[in-house]
């Protein structure tokens, strides 16, 4: 029998977005720490992950986005979480946010302002993630992940 | 929706294409008449299909970049920039992602920004919403040929425009589209799209307008060869169903010298000989060779060495026209600094090589690869064939549902998905499993054996750690 | 000066070494009991003889730069940067040009300069100025082993001063010092300078420490390699006399695939073959490679691919050692960066090939080039040991006298200078003048056709013009 | 009968310089184009670039330099040639005359500096230096070669 899990996550990839590679390698070790997954793997719109994580009284949401097209993708998404009641559910975002170059201060300024609790600069690896994600929920690492 | 692999009537495609053109404004723009006439001004020297049979009879390589921009300046300077500065053979543009997805209202208010902002906000150039008129704006100011590129599951309306406006081919193909960029699109409705561009295509080859459809099969990740050979030659055979005459072979470099090399020669002697059998013997194949989709490297003096390297790949393959990353793919959209600089390495690498003719395909390593590959790629499109009952489409999409086409992480939910791929002690891709696959015994133990030696090589057995670390060991600076 | 292949008395050794330490008054810091125990406390690790035996058991590639500056801080920080930033496994004090030729003095003055202003001034490592206590403060800061590095006709303070320093081996030989490296000076000379060195690494062979001796033969200038494999074996012969234990094998690429591969092989089995027959069975061979010394393209994007075009021919070769240049090797002495990033562009590429231990050595175009390779070695090196009455040294003088030994664009007056290498049609070297070299009719045929093929090609007759492109058109950015 | 060269030019490496190739090959271009050349190869002091220049009675020294010494090695040559009688036999100096890399501003206003009449940039090509040549010394082309 599988012990119940220390917290509920919800991960996807948003809009025309076909980059599943990295949340899917971070789904098996988000997995593997513990956590419980629901993927929503790719081409999600905003309510695809508000009405799955409002189903499964998600702890966060990791929405990923590499196509470059985050930007456009995410207007008022924290405003329609706190409509759906999920004003406590941490958002995430990471992948490669951007198309084109520009200091990473702004690529992160961009899309806390958009409501993002954090946001991952790009190629961060999954053992990162993990201990940046059970600082937050106050949880404890299972897996011991070198960064 | 019934679907099978034969021609389309001309007034089924008529009924397609009133509703395709009225997909979006522009569409209205499309007059076959007038695009015709364009094409034929065009000097033969802008036409790719003519171009790449040039290299096959001259034992050239080419050297083409798979890049493009947003507004009509961005797109222009950057094929301008490859054409002069990277000395590229064949151009390329590159579709956006909203396009791609016929999500054109997004492309448009991307593109607005893009204008307004200076800076580039799309990942590609969004064909339809520029139109006929934009698109030829940039096709006038090349002296080389331009290919459409990128799977899609729709790329109808970027067809009439892209084709209209002065391109001469298109790199993608439906299964591709259907594995690895939708999430629930049945399968014969892609395949149905693909007729679609495919009868277009054909239409002008009619009119004596050569256009060059290059297959793309499957995505690789630590994909044995025959994972991708299958689903191409399926694509080539519905094409020619269609009309296209000149098909160009995708090899997908993973960086196993041997085994990119017997996919090479593997590809082409079967695409050829399934052709034959299917009374398609009047279409020319060329073929392409081009580096992984994996994480790149992200430090340029790494990313260089990439570049040389699948280069000299394409090379002692004999491909006609070798496509090549650029030291800018892990961080952003290719730069026109970035693509020149990456071309300028590959056209060294190849200006060094080519002119040797040196002849390594008879290599018996490269012969056991290709040896195993054939016996692979026959055993799972022979089954194909016999579930259509002869007719390859039939037999795809029954095949896809039995998971007997089968692809590792592929984004659609349709696909079985139990098919996995793993490196073996030499970083070759074998099947760590062949899920349902009709593969006999001897093919198995060849890829338990391989499996077996990378375990001693380890001392430990393969772990799913271990898969998805050969998934990203290239971008840390080795092929395993 | 009457000399000759036998090993030096003791008693002729110590007068040659007192003479020669006193050249310079850091000679007096060279203590030979003390030299040994620095080198058996130092961990094997550092020691390049053992380090590249290693490579040789286990199928490894090894990489090595060839540089040097000046300071001692300089030079460390230099070795430093190379070993962790730059992951290279062998080192280099590349000597500067003062210190090659003796000039001392010369040395000093711009040693001073460099101190004083701060930026480089000599063109390599001062090691003689700099005596054996500044020499081991570089060794001291590094875990990899360090070679002394360049031809030069008197190297024999040099090497007192820097074997004592904690270095492992050195690169470089009589022939090419001759051929290469002077003016005016006899050839016996320089081979008597040579008998002190290898006499002086026997001697610390006999205290049980391991010295690396790399021999050179022959700088290529379109050369068809017999031109260096003969005074290379030569090289070999001298060195094993003296009690030379661990010699390794320079093989000059010069861009042509088959034909660098057949040097590699060539060489490797004559060299032993000729140890053999001179009863020197106990010498152990390795090879290692380098990339020509012609002019360098200037642009970082195409030295790039160089970079990686010869790091791939060593591998293909299984050399233990392969060097490599520099992007900055058109520009300016190179520097930690610029070095550091050419040397992550090798290693890149050889992390990708290497594993794969793909071995195309039965190719028939290496094996064509690998038979008359080897027709020619053995006629010219028969015939010196023939006119030497079985002595290689005697031979040599008199060979070089007659013309028999014989180089392209040499330095020295005293070479026949009659022999011209010029490229075939597919880029390999080939004999445009054998001058007179004593060839029979069938290796000489062989050459005037592949001349004609040549000729064919560029539909006219090839001209002076024509060879002296063919030196520099790799930095136009092809090989031919 | 050959015809009287248009020219006298004294070419050589300084120094302990063993870099020949490119010297050479200007040699070659040089006969080509009419110029009697006096060629000294390689490691030659300053004396016998002077000596040979006051026996063949030159119009121009064309001194080569490569490994990078160049500085140290021509220090004082301009005096001696004028001590010897050279006033009027231009100086013109080439190859890669400085280690490091500096604008080439600089290294060219090191050696105007001092005495030479020309200081050839790096990789120049035989063309271009055969055009400068006769331009200085009033001559005629012969060769008509691409720069
Ligand atoms: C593989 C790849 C593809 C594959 C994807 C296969 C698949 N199904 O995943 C294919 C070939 C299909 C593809 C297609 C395209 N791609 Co692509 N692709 C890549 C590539 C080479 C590697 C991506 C990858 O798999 N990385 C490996 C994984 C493990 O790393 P990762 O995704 O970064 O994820 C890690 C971290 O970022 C983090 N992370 C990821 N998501 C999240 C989310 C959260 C909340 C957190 C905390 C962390 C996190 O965790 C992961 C584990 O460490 C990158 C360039 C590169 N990086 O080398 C381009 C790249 C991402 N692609 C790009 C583009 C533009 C496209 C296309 C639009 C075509 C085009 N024009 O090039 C199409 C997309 C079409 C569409 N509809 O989306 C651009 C994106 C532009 C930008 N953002 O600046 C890139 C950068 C290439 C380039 N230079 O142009 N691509
Ligand atoms: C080939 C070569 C060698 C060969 C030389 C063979 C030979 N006998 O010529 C060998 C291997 C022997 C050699 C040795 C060394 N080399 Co070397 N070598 C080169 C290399 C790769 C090419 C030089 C060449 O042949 N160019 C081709 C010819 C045709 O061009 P060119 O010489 O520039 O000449 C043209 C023009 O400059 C002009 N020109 C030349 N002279 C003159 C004079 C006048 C008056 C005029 C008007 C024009 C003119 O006309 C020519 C025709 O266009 C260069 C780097 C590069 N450029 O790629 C390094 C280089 C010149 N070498 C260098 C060095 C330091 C050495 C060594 C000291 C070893 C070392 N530490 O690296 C030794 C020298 C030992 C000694 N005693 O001198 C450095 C010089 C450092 C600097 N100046 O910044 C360079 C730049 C390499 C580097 N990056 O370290 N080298």
């Amino acid at each position: 029998m599988k012990k119940p899990a220390k917290a509920v996550v919800v991960t996807g990839v948003i809009g025309e977005d076909v980059h599943v590679t990295g949340i899917r390698i971070l789904e098996h070790a988000l997995r593997s720490d513990g956590f419980e997954v629901h993927s929503l793997g790719i081409h999600n719109t905003q309510e695809d992950f508000i009405g799955k994580a409002s189903e499964v009284n998600a702890d966060a949401i990791l929405m990923s986005s590499l196509a470059g097209h985050a930007e456009m993708l995410v207007k008022g998404f924290k405003e329609k979480c706190n409509r759906a009641g999920l004003e406590k559910t941490r958002l995430y975002i990471g992948g490669q946010l951007v198309i084109h170059s520009e200091a990473w201060e702004e690529t992160e300024k961009t899309f806390l302002d958009q409501g993002f609790d954090r946001v991952a600069v790009p190629f961060l690896r999954p053992g990162a993630i993990l201990a940046q994600l059970n600082r937050d929920l106050g949880t404890h690492a299972v897996l011991d992940m070198a960064g | 929706m019934e679907i099978s692999n034969s021609k389309w009537p001309d007034t089924y495609f008529r009924e397609q294409r009133d509703k395709v053109l009225a997909m979006w404004p522009t569409g209205s723009e499309v007059e076959l008449g007038d695009a015709v006439a364009y094409h034929k001004q065009m000097p033969p020297a802008k036409n790719a299909a003519l171009k790449v049979l040039k290299a096959r009879d001259e034992n050239l390589t080419y050297l083409c970049p798979s890049s493009g921009s947003d507004t009509i300046n961005n797109h222009r300077e950057l094929l301008i920039h490859l054409q002069n500065e990277g000395e590229a053979d064949i151009l390329t543009s590159y579709i956006d992602s909203f396009t791609r997805n016929c999500r054109f209202e997004m492309a448009q208010e991307g593109l607005k920004k893009a204008e307004a902002s200076g800076r580039p906000v799309l990942n590609g150039f969004p064909v339809v919403v520029h139109g006929v008129g934009g698109t030829r704006e940039v096709i006038n100011a090349l002296d080389n040929p331009v290919l459409l590129f990128g799977p899609t599951p729709d790329a109808r309306l970027t067809h009439e425009i892209g084709l209209a406006g002065g391109h001469t081919g298109y790199s993608g193909g439906p299964m591709i589209s259907f594995w690895n960029y939708t999430k629930d699109v049945p399968v014969e409705n892609i395949i149905h799209n693909f007729q679609y561009i495919n009868r277009l295509m054909g239409f002008y080859e009619e009119q004596g307008i050569p256009m060059l459809y290059c297959v793309s099969g499957a995505m690789p990740s630590i994909s044995p060869p025959s994972l991708m050979i299958v689903p191409e030659i399926i694509e080539v055979l519905i094409a020619a169903a269609q009309g296209v005459k000149h098909i160009q072979l995708n090899n997908w470099l993973q960086g196993h010298l041997a085994q990119d090399l017997a996919y090479i020669l593997t590809f082409k002697q079967l695409a050829d000989e399934y052709l034959e059998k299917s009374g398609f013997s009047d279409v020319e194949t060329t073929t392409y060779s081009v580096s992984p989709t994996g994480r790149f490297p992200t430090a340029h003096d790494r990313v260089y060495a990439l570049i040389s390297y699948f280069t000299m790949t394409g090379i002692l393959g004999g491909v006609q026209v070798c496509g090549s990353r650029t030291i800018d793919e892990a961080h952003h959209i290719p730069t026109k600094e970035g693509s020149a600089h990456s071309f300028r390495n590959a056209r060294m690498f190849l200006n060094m090589l080519c002119p040797q003719h040196m002849n390594i395909l008879e290599n018996k390593d490269v012969q056991a690869e290709q040896n195993i590959m054939e016996k692979e790629v026959r055993a799972v499109l022979d089954k194909v064939f016999e579930l259509g009952g002869g007719d390859v489409v039939k037999g795809t999409v029954a095949a896809v549902d039995m998971g007997i086409l089968d692809q590792p992480y592929a984004t659609s939910q349709r696909v079985r998905g139990k098919v996995l791929g793993v490196k073996d002690s030499t970083g070759a891709a074998r099947f760590y499993d062949a899920g349902d696959l009709p593969f006999d015994r001897e093919i198995l133990e060849f890829h338990e054996e391989k499996i077996r030696e990378r375990e001693t090589a380890l001392n430990q057995k393969i772990s799913y750690d271990t898969i998805i670390n050969d998934l990203t060991v290239i971008s840390e600076g080795r092929i395993i």
